[in-house]
């Protein structure tokens, strides 16, 4: 059905201008042991457009961010990213491929500083060898302060300046999660996976997280691919919505057909995030 | 091939598995229900034996009224342990914790020679380690009637240890706390006591260890050593396994002693050293759960 | 009080990258440097040179090395003593087999080897977890150790297996006093010390770090955790290499392969934990700590003119037991110590 | 942490201030000594041996009236500790003029700094059996016996005792050694042995400490050889013995080195030891010198060692008798450098390489019999190379040769010309008497 679909694509629900499809999943599903946790799901993701999965809890939502970058592995299904096609994704290719992401529990590191979590998110980008590190000379020297700019301007766009320095463990969650971003941010991704990205924070604490989101997404045009439960934010910010239920899909579309859906309202009935 | 030689090879092996597997126990029960990896095992042995002929020599007692002493001395033992050392490095990272272990191995060790000085001592049971005459005569196999005895005492440990464990109250809790400290604290089951219970036990299991060792190479500071004998068992069996220990040992006794008979005389011998560890390595490599241990799934 | 940062202000990155940022720390380190270099040699007694500093800053080398696997890269390792024995032996025999070797260079090469059984013996880290690892690494040393006593051409065919380290002599200067061989140690020391301090500052160490504290986060931010632990392993064995064959070659003179015992490891180790993990500093403090306590007890114990078995066994016991202290004091080591002391001292006279 | 370091700046002070301190009124004796860990059983002996001789000495006014005095420093039998403990004693009371470490690894640690510090170490049946020759290694005693002219003896004892050298034809002879340095030593001398009476050697390893020896004794068991030489160290010992019961291996057909000689290794293994002998330079039994100890020192609480019964046990013998002989060499230096007065360690060197000890003097020290006679040259720093066997009875140990063993010397001096001048070659020595 993807064939005949236009190159470029104008959507209703947020105004903005998406482009072709970059990332098309294909009939994918991912069990542990006997237990199913995706079966036969397909969805595509357009460049430059914000995509929300959602769900209940144990839908299977992350488990389906982890296959897009390579965590796991599906048992069957196929991968079209950028034209190429895979059976699966590994961690490496896809951070080389511009793909980045969050995690719903913070994944930072702990005994580092948020300076340093945010260089990390750079090190693809590093070329001098360790030896040449390990003098600290000429291009490795320059190399470095030259990413460090750049990690500073993520630090300046998240407004965490202050904290450049602290290490993330001390960090209240909301702000880690923040720094979480400003890692993924670092490799400057063709897609960002957000994993519950607003989980746990209070209203203003969303709210900049939003403003944050959508920044990146118009600034940078970075392709957004996010799970949320906070229904209100998914149907402002998103264009398409993806639903999942029991590892299955249940529907697919715009926030208001989604709305509308009946086995996503059937689904939903009962335990209704906020 | 020489057949008989070969069963006698594996007989004997498997017998020394049930010596390393005696050691391993020790350890398991510490690592299983705290997660500290006690290198003053090996220390804890050493002292319990040297307590025990100390206590024979010194004051010419017999074994009868020294055994129940020692008890009483390691019980203690593990007690202060518990409460001086680990309780106050609760929540350290494990590394911490060993490394806690090793001081308290250097700290045993001087107490022992300082309370009954350096000599060694020869420690009698009442089994003699001579080989079964019985099946020299039948099968012309070499098999020591001690290390059958020390099997057999081995098998009566274990089977105590399950048995607190399944049926006891106590048993139930150490469980339940090796399972998820967070959760046995949250159903209101007192770690610490826990605690101090496992680590006299541990000082119990160490005195049995001692006594078969001390009798088998003579009581000396080289007890303490065995440590390192169980330590292959340990990464084969799984730090966690009370079977895996006992199953892991005799895989390592036998398996060494088969490659040291078989391989030894063409590499130059004296591989017994590094064998088990390779061995147990490899294994790791194609199963990092170990033999028991249940599989690990890396989420995120 | 004049440790302030106040009236510095960092103008470029350049400036907030440089290693010590704080000018204080420079000048002190640069004062350590020229007394170690210049006033110790003059005033130390012989003793002091080549029985406290030239072990203590070969065990420091051996600790970093240590560190940077264990602290930084989050790998523990039981086998530092077989690394530093392939290094010993290894400057050994290139000296003894390639004719006009430089001795420098043979150190290098010996912790070149070091290096490449390093990553052989890091493969299985790439599976294997914790104490498994840590027990797994106790392998690299039996299996070392066994090497050296088995192979005759690694002790260039001594009978009984012991190898004597050749003269060091570096462009005809022959380092044979423990003056000249202190100065050396110290050299080849400090340089590989900054060295390290640059490497964990970098790319390199945050990777290692990353792998260290998350590893799956790590991989997802593309670090490749394969390279990443082998190069930990590599630089690490380099450094306890290097250390190893300075302990021949600038200490002990005659080796044989049991000098290189699992005991030496557990010092090592322990250098590192009382020290402070991930610290460079810490590996210093560490060897300092682990290197003259038993020596300072021994005086003492001995000074209270106890029966001599009576002493040893007491100096023991307080060993074992300051560490129990230590390990509860400050589980985060010496370098803690020294790192909240300057935070005071930052604040001083206003805390908080 | 501030406090530690405070009082190391002091007794580090205290450490350097003694070493330009005034010139010494005593004989002062460096002892790195092991009395913890795995070897303090035979520390303790063999260094209460040395310093009861040396208060017997001095309750007796000395030597000539110049008394001597010593300093312990606890090695735990480790290289770098040791080092440490001979670098501090070396300066200690106007500077050490002898040191015993009584281990191989620390005696390796210690070799290259003698000559330059001058003085002269002793290593009474152990360390690199070479070092005999003083041409190459001035400052190096290995007194009484090296391990190569042990071995030797070894095989001799066996050739007699089946009978003749040429009965050993065909017979199967097991090494089993502790797979070291130690047990590596004495290979050259059991190989040309076993050529020239054409005995076949089997080696066994055994993977220090050695407590676990199954596997090696099914292959002894298997071999079914004639005799087994032990040349065992520490736990090592009492297990073979254990381990060869367990596996019905007679002990009479053991020969133990003489580290795996002594109380230390027979206890242990209980009433499994009966029958099993070992080699040993010291004859087992009573002499007038362990009376006077039991007497003068330990009837009047002197005594170093904790309990009275181990006076005479081997390891206290041994060190009795290396300061028997380490006295002679002070008084023999005396002799030549001037009476009364101490000597440095340049001419205690003097006075250890023209030692002198025949049975008269051994008789006048009361020491007659307990040790061979000792006449040491420059080509010759061990004086001897006689020793004697040994059989324990399950509560002592009683010599079984009535004379003393002496191998075959020639083999033996070549092994150890060659050796010693490729070392002078390797460290570029010119080998040469020292004045």
């Amino acid at each position: 059905m993807k064939m005949n679909e236009p190159e470029a694509s104008f959507s209703a629900a947020t105004g903005r201008q998406t482009g072709p499809v970059i990332l098309d999943l294909k009939n994918i599903s991912l069990s542990f042991g006997g237990v199913k946790a995706l079966t036969e799901i397909s969805f595509d993701v357009r460049q430059h457009e914000i995509r929300a999965i959602i769900g209940p809890n144990g839908a299977g939502k992350s488990s389906m961010l982890n296959v897009i970058n390579g965590v796991y592995r599906p048992q069957q299904g196929e991968i079209v990213y950028r034209g190429q096609t895979r059976r699966n994704m590994d961690c490496y290719a896809a951070a080389k491929s511009g793909i980045a992401r969050t995690f719903q529990n913070i994944a930072l590191f702990k005994g580092m500083t948020v300076l340093d979590n945010i260089m990390t998110g750079r090190n693809l980008k590093m070329k001098s060898n360790f030896l040449m590190q390990a003098l600290y000379w000429g291009p490795a020297r320059r190399e470095e302060i030259a990413h460090r700019v750049k990690c500073e301007e993520i630090i300046d766009f998240l407004e965490i300046q202050a904290i450049r320095k602290t290490p993330v463990g001390r960090l209240p969650y909301g702000l880690q999660k923040r720094v979480e971003l400003g890692r993924a941010l670092a490799a400057e991704p063709e897609i960002l996976l957000l994993d519950e990205p607003m989980a746990g924070m209070n209203v203003e604490e969303k709210q900049d997280m939003c403003r944050f989101i959508l920044d990146v997404n118009d600034q940078f045009g970075t392709t957004i691919v996010l799970i949320e439960h906070d229904m209100g934010v998914v149907m402002d910010i998103s264009d398409r919505v993806v639903v999942l239920d029991y590892g299955k899909k249940i529907g697919d579309g715009t926030p208001d057909e989604v709305r509308r859906n009946q086995d996503v309202i059937n689904a939903y009935l009962g335990h209704n995030c906020e | 091939m020489n057949i008989n030689f070969f069963f006698e090879v594996l007989i004997g092996g498997l017998l020394s598995g049930v010596m390393y597997a005696l050691v391993a126990i020790g350890f398991v029960l510490i690592y299983k229900a705290s997660g500290v990896f006690n290198f003053a095992q090996g220390a804890m042995v050493f002292f319990a034996a040297l307590t025990c002929v100390g206590i024979v020599d010194k004051f010419g007692v017999s074994l009868w009224v020294a055994v129940p002493l020692t008890i009483v001395v390691m019980i203690v033992l593990g007690l202060l342990i518990e409460r001086l050392v680990l309780r106050p490095l609760v929540n350290q990272p494990e590394i911490t914790l060993f490394m806690a272990t090793i001081g308290l191995a250097f700290f045993i060790e001087g107490l022992a020679q300082l309370i009954w000085g350096s000599q060694v001592h020869r420690l009698e049971l009442p089994i003699e380690d001579v080989p079964l005459q019985l099946l020299m005569d039948r099968f012309n196999i070499l098999v020591s009637q001690f290390d059958l005895a020390a099997a057999a005492i081995c098998a009566l440990l274990v089977t105590a240890l399950a048995l607190l464990f399944a049926k006891t109250k106590v048993g139930r809790a150490l469980r339940a706390v090796a399972d998820d400290h967070q959760a046995a604290l949250a159903v209101g089951i007192p770690l610490q006591r826990i605690w101090a219970v496992l680590w006299a036990v541990a000082g119990l299991v160490a005195l049995v260890t001692g006594m078969l060792w001390g009798a088998r190479n003579g009581v000396q500071f080289a007890l303490t050593f065995v440590a390192l004998k169980a330590l292959p068992v340990l990464i084969l069996g799984g730090f966690t396994s009370m079977p895996g220990a006992v199953v892991g040992g005799l895989l390592i006794g036998a398996s060494e002693k088969l490659a040291e008979v078989y391989i030894g005389p063409y590499v130059g011998g004296g591989i017994e050293g590094w064998f088990p560890y390779v061995l147990a390595l490899l294994f790791l490599l194609v199963r990092p759960e170990g033999l028991f241990g249940e599989k690990i799934i890396r989420r995120i | 009080m004049f440790y302030r940062e106040a009236g510095q202000f960092k103008t470029s990155y350049e400036a907030d990258g440089q290693i010590f940022p704080i000018r204080q720390d420079r000048i002190a380190l640069a004062v350590l440097l020229a007394l170690a270099l210049a006033l110790v040699p003059a005033l130390a007694s012989p003793y002091m040179l080549s029985a406290i500093l030239i072990p203590f800053l070969i065990f420091s080398l051996a600790a970093l090395g240590l560190n940077i696997l264990t602290g930084y890269a989050g790998q523990l390792s039981l086998g530092t003593a077989a690394f530093m024995a392939v290094g010993a032996f290894g400057a050994f025999n290139f000296v003894a087999h390639v004719p006009g070797m430089p001795i420098l260079l043979a150190f290098v090469l010996g912790g070149v080897s070091a290096a490449l059984v390093g990553i052989a013996f890091g493969l299985p880290s790439l599976r294997i977890r914790g104490f498994y690892l840590a027990a797994s690494t106790l392998a690299t040393q039996f299996f070392v150790v066994w090497c050296l006593t088995k192979i005759p051409y690694l002790t260039n065919y001594s009978a009984s297996g012991v190898i004597t380290a050749q003269k060091i002599v570096i462009l005809g200067y022959a380092f044979d006093t423990p003056e000249r061989k202190y100065l050396l140690v110290l050299a080849v020391v400090a340089v590989m010390a900054l060295l390290a301090k640059n490497l964990v500052r970098s790319n390199v160490g945050r990777s290692w770090m990353a792998v260290r504290d998350m590893d799956m986060a790590a991989e997802v931010i593309g670090i490749r955790l394969m390279r990443t632990k082998l190069l930990a392993f590599a630089v690490s064995s380099f450094y306890c290499g290097v250390a190893g064959a300075l302990y021949a070659f600038a200490y002990l003179g005659t080796v044989e392969p049991e000098a290189y015992s699992l005991d030496l490891s557990f010092r090592i180790l322990f250098m590192v934990i009382i020290g402070g993990v991930g610290s460079v500093l810490g590996s210093f403090l560490g060897a300092f700590f682990i290197v003259l306590l038993p020596v300072i007890l021994n005086v003492l114990a001995h000074g209270l003119a106890l029966p001599t078995s009576v002493a040893s066994n007491l100096e023991l016991m307080v060993f074992g037991a300051l560490i129990i202290f230590f390990l509860i004091a400050e589980p985060h080591g010496l370098a803690r110590l020294w790192q909240i002391g300057k935070e005071k001292l930052r604040l001083w006279p206003f805390p908080h | 942490m501030k406090k530690s370091l405070l009082s190391l700046v002091f007794s580090l002070a205290a450490v350097s201030a003694s070493a330009w301190a005034a010139p010494a009124t005593e004989q002062f004796i460096a002892l790195p000594s092991y009395r913890v860990g795995s070897y303090a059983a035979g520390g303790t002996g063999f260094y209460g041996g040395i310093i009861d001789y040396f208060n017997l000495v001095n309750l007796g006014g000395g030597v000539n009236g110049v008394k001597i005095s010593w300093e312990e420093c606890e090695t735990e039998y480790n290289p770098s500790r040791g080092v440490e403990c001979y670098e501090r004693l070396k300066t200690r009371n106007g500077g050490a003029t002898l040191v015993e470490p009584l281990s191989t690894s620390i005696a390796y640690g210690v070799i290259d700094r003698l000559a330059t510090d001058k003085i002269p170490m002793t290593m009474i049946g152990y360390g690199r059996s070479d070092a005999a020759n003083g041409k190459v290694f001035p400052y190096v005693f290995p007194l009484i016996t090296s391990y190569w002219n042990q071995a030797a003896a070894m095989i001799k004892y066996l050739g007699d005792k089946s009978g003749g050298m040429d009965k050993l034809k065909g017979k199967k002879i097991v090494h089993l050694y502790h797979d070291s340095a130690f047990g590596k030593e004495p290979l050259p001398v059991l190989e040309a042995l076993s050529k020239q009476y054409s005995f076949d050697l089997i080696k066994i390893p055994v993977t220090p400490p050695g407590s676990e020896q199954q596997s090696q004794w099914l292959q002894i068991r298997q071999a079914n050889p004639d005799y087994v030489i032990l040349w065992g160290w520490g736990v090592m010992n009492s297990v073979a013995i254990k381990t060869a019961q367990r596996n019905g291996f007679p002990r009479e057909k053991m020969l133990g080195v003489w580290w795996a000689g002594s109380e230390e290794d027979t206890v242990p293994a209980g009433d499994a030891a009966k029958g099993y002998s070992a080699m040993t330079f010291n004859t087992p039994g009573n002499y007038p010198v362990m009376d006077e100890i039991r007497k003068k020192l330990y009837d009047t609480g002197k005594g170093n060692l904790a309990d009275r019964s181990r006076v005479g046990s081997v390891y206290h013998m041994r060190g009795v008798s290396a300061a028997i002989l380490w006295v002679e060499a002070m008084r023999a230096a005396q002799d030549k450098f001037g009476k009364g007065k101490p000597v440095t360690g340049e001419q205690l060197r003097w006075g250890l390489e023209h030692l002198n000890v025949d049975d008269a003097r051994l008789k006048a020290i009361g020491a007659y019999g307990m040790l061979p006679p000792v006449k040491t040259s420059c080509e010759d720093h061990e004086g001897s190379g006689a020793v004697k066997v040994q059989q324990w009875d399950g509560k002592k140990w009683n010599a079984i040769t009535p004379n003393w063993i002496i191998g075959d010397k020639a083999l033996t001096r070549k092994l150890l010309e060659d050796s010693s001048n490729a070392y002078a070659a390797e460290k570029k020595i010119t080998p040469s008497c020292a004045k």
